[in-house]
């Protein structure tokens, strides 16, 4: 009875939703901090209810992962006990809550990234995953649309949100990249017919995050070249600290029923 | 003093008074004290089970846990806009919970140190707070009733969930798990009991609060009712209530139970309990470092309505 | 092979000394904090040192507890692998790091303490604690040394410095009652000539504590009603997150070796 | 003209330079460039190992990293104090280092993801240091030399440190512990390498800091000397170092080895690694939030001074 660390298999059908599935699950991780700490009672509710929607869409895929990965785990075993280089989140997910502007824009950039590949995903050739994101579809919509409300808000508001914004961009805007990243694991999901290669994204993305930003009066920050490789397990010293807390009851009670 | 005869009247006659209608200022200013208090429970009540978010064992208790602390937000929301009803504004009650003025519910005072304590919260102090808010769904001032309704409804439910947590626990867990609960309701026991308020010969709000039918039943009558409710849920559980005096009596028909102490009641009521400074510094640093994003939604509010008077 | 918890025996014996070398260990667990976050770059050194120090005497103290406990358990087994309800330190140590007025004046109140408890219990009946704690006497004393030159700088330096400390001693205050709790523990430690009783200590800690806040010219908080119980396994809301930082890796890792 | 040929024929004669000695002033800029930088690597490198000072799994390893981690901001005081010779301050090095002009070690843009990059980072990156920080033991230099000479003592103190935790896990671990090892050095190999500069075609302040000593070998020798010696000490440990191209030249009596990624370094040493933009913001948190201390430690000495002068 031990609460050692599970692997999971190496094909890239598994590790294709699991990206996703971390991704889900990840932000959703940091956006449940922000219960009882947000700066209007509303906003509380609010991301509480962003952070259930994508712990909703992370137990569904992760299941199905766990189906196909055909070892047996479930949903929780995928979730609290791999080490962190089985996570396979892009970076951005994982950075920690930062200001209401941070949350903001990453849950904005998220949105209308996850928005647009649930409504590539829901013509899926896997009829699990493809039902999965019908019902997601919509709840992103919903949570592109709330953020894009406060990007604007806070885009075009006081000089300090304006700055906040600003400085939250900068942040973030070399992390987008990986969300576009393309390797073997997307080129055989596009061969399968299972999703997109998520560069196929950019453009759409790219434009929608154009209109927002210009309305919130905001201009791009210059490119970055870096490229973080969350996708492939390699994460930032946040992940550790995340997944300690994350993991703990699941690695201390080994064999516990909840 | 006519108004106030016709208003005495009507309470007798067990009519529900609405917002529009006049009432003495007395009524008024107690229930504001009440229902904000009540509400500022609910928003500070969001900390110590939140504090488990982050730490939920499985994706399932995460997602009950964040759809609860999500309603008791929600509660929050209602029930300061039942107050508002009376001619007082959410800022002006935050601000005076923030300034100390405001009271909220002692029992979030206590730290949640395990995760059986989310369980054993959901099970004996939502189970308390129902048994304090049942009969407040039948309170005189309407708009406050109304409220109640939707937040009892929603309690029983977190409480059945708590329940159904610390059964898995008890019946399929581990020793360590078993343990973990019993440690648990060690702890939370007591606090609960005290959540029904001081004896009611101690208690010198509550006749008034009585004769105008906000308040319905005594505090130790809801006590004894909590009581006897619960020693069966725990006989359920094979959890041990910590208390060596808790026995039935027969003559009574109803659990005799030991003497709740005081002392501990009052010292966490006036600020010194384990967790008081803490949990009003988290809502107050909440605030404070949310000031920006209120100001910019303001600004950019007025800003939209320029350019639309504008066009 | 499992990283379950372990348990430790009820003796008082065994209490006493855990309540000594937990402090020790979470104290320096939160000291190391600061590491390469201080205010000038000899703070980062100073304070790693006596996190250093902390953690050697905690060491010193667990293998002699998990000795007197006889179940075979070794420093690290009992650092990393109870229960938070087994782990016996006031609450005080908890708390997180906070600015740097609040770590000094926490420091402060501790060395202060430890110097008296250390100074006792070099006359233990116990002659390995006797030794523990003539080594330990001479850390504490210079711990006490370099908190009380900053309390004074602190209390005595810029308007903002002075109210920082205010704050971080109103903070700070009701969690000292603690340090001079009596129970049952205490008086079989008394009884056996293990070590004094902590309430014993209080006059003194008084004394010094109110030399150097003179100095300092800062006030004494209103006295606290409340009285932790640290001592007893109940503990704050943050040890939890603590713990689950410190522990991470011996409960990921079951059967690891260092 | 004449003091710089006098300059010159000491440093041909292999003299040590002492700072009240004089020296030409593009001499003097290029050391303080060079021991401000290494003493801002040595700062901002307390970072990446510091992170796992919580979270060492045995008090031993703890402890080990607590000393190692300070030494570190040790070699950082030495530095500074020695830059400092050259009529510097240290205010003027951090504010350099906090606006982005000046440099700090390539290597500390990498994160540290598992227990084992701790292992790691000292058996390779203390390893690689040592190999560039030997030569500067014999810098013309001396307040320079000096310094390194008990930096590098407590350098290779902290690489044999690092290399006995790997082998405890590599020998008496489980598999996933050597799992863990094997891919913390898979991670660091390259970035290992490129510590020791750009190819020495590429080079271009090479050539004079060797002309006046302040350079002894070349970044092309130092990094082959390091591969030399570290393919045992890999085979020892059994893990396989990740190039496929790394094997023993019998006619040069050197390992060949794989083309280093030079793009990666350019786009690290510009900024955009994984961590430039955090190890960087990190500073500058920690020292703008240090100003109260700082203005209130100057504060009260001044007041001290005051009272020192009335008495």
């Amino acid at each position: 009875m031990s609460q050692a660390s599970i692997q999971v298999g190496a094909s890239p059908q598994v590790q294709y939703l699991l990206r996703i599935a971390d991704s889900c699950l990840i932000l959703g991780q940091r956006l449940g901090e922000w219960c009882g700490h947000g700066p209007i009672l509303e906003e509380d509710l609010a991301l509480a209810n962003m952070a259930l929607d994508l712990i909703g869409q992370a137990r569904a895929l992760l299941t199905h992962a766990a189906h196909l990965d055909g070892q047996g785990h479930d949903e929780d075993q995928l979730a609290f006990l791999r080490d962190e280089r089985q996570y396979l989140n892009p970076v951005l997910m994982e950075l920690p809550r930062g200001d209401f502007a941070f949350t903001q824009v990453r849950n904005f950039a998220v949105a209308t990234w996850l928005q647009l590949l649930w409504g590539r995903l829901a013509s899926s050739s896997d009829a699990e995953v493809a039902a999965i994101a019908a019902k997601a579809v919509k709840e992103s919509r919903y949570h592109q649309q709330h953020a894009a409300d406060w990007v604007v808000r806070l885009g075009d508001g006081t000089d300090e949100s304006a700055a906040r914004m600003r400085e939250a961009l900068a942040q973030l805007w070399p992390l987008f990249n990986e969300l576009f990243d393309a390797d073997a694991v997307d080129a055989a999901a596009v061969a399968q017919g299972l999703g997109p290669a998520w560069s196929e994204l950019r453009a759409d993305w790219q434009a929608q995050m154009d209109e927002v930003l210009a309305d919130a009066t905001l201009a791009h920050p210059k490119p970055s070249a870096y490229v973080s490789a969350g996708r492939r397990g390699v994460h930032s010293e946040h992940m550790g600290h995340l997944l300690a807390e994350m993991q703990y009851l699941q690695r201390a009670y080994p064999g516990g029923k909840w | 003093a006519a108004r106030e005869a016709a208003f005495e009247a009507r309470i007798d006659a067990g009519d529900f008074i609405e917002a529009k209608d006049w009432m003495p200022e007395h009524y008024r200013k107690t229930l504001v004290r009440q229902i904000s208090q009540h509400a500022h429970s609910e928003i500070v009540g969001m900390l110590p089970e939140g504090n488990w978010i982050s730490r939920a064992p499985t994706l399932k208790r995460k997602a009950i846990l964040l759809a609860k602390v999500q309603d008791e937000g929600g509660h929050g929301l209602y029930l300061y806009s039942a107050a508002e009803t009376l001619g007082t504004s959410r800022d002006q009650m935050l601000d005076a919970l923030h300034s100390g003025r405001a009271k909220y519910s002692s029992i979030f005072n206590y730290p949640t140190l395990t995760w059986a304590d989310i369980g054993v919260v959901g099970w004996l102090v939502d189970g308390a707070a129902i048994m304090n808010q049942v009969p407040l769904c039948r309170c005189s001032y309407a708009p406050y009733a109304r409220a109640m309704i939707r937040v009892c409804r929603e309690e029983s439910f977190h409480q059945r969930q708590g329940y159904e947590s610390l059964l898995v626990m008890m019946q399929e867990g581990t020793a360590a798990q078993k343990a973990m609960v019993q440690d648990a309701v060690n702890r939370w026991w007591w606090p609960s009991l005290m959540m029904f308020g001081p004896a009611d010969k101690d208690s010198p709000n509550s006749e008034q609060s009585m004769r105008w039918g906000i308040k319905r039943i005594s505090n130790d009558q809801l006590r004894q009712k909590f009581v006897d409710a619960t020693v069966p849920q725990a006989q359920i559980l094979g959890i041990t209530l910590p208390d060596p005096d808790l026995k039935w009596n027969e003559e009574r028909g109803e659990h005799d139970f030991g003497a709740i102490d005081w002392a501990e009641f009052w010292r966490v009521v006036g600020g010194d309990g384990p967790c008081n400074r803490e949990r009003l510094a988290t809502r107050v640093k909440a605030w404070d470092e949310g000031a920006w994003v209120r100001e910019a939604a303001l600004a950019h509010a007025r800003k939209q309505m320029n350019k639309e008077q504008a066009a």
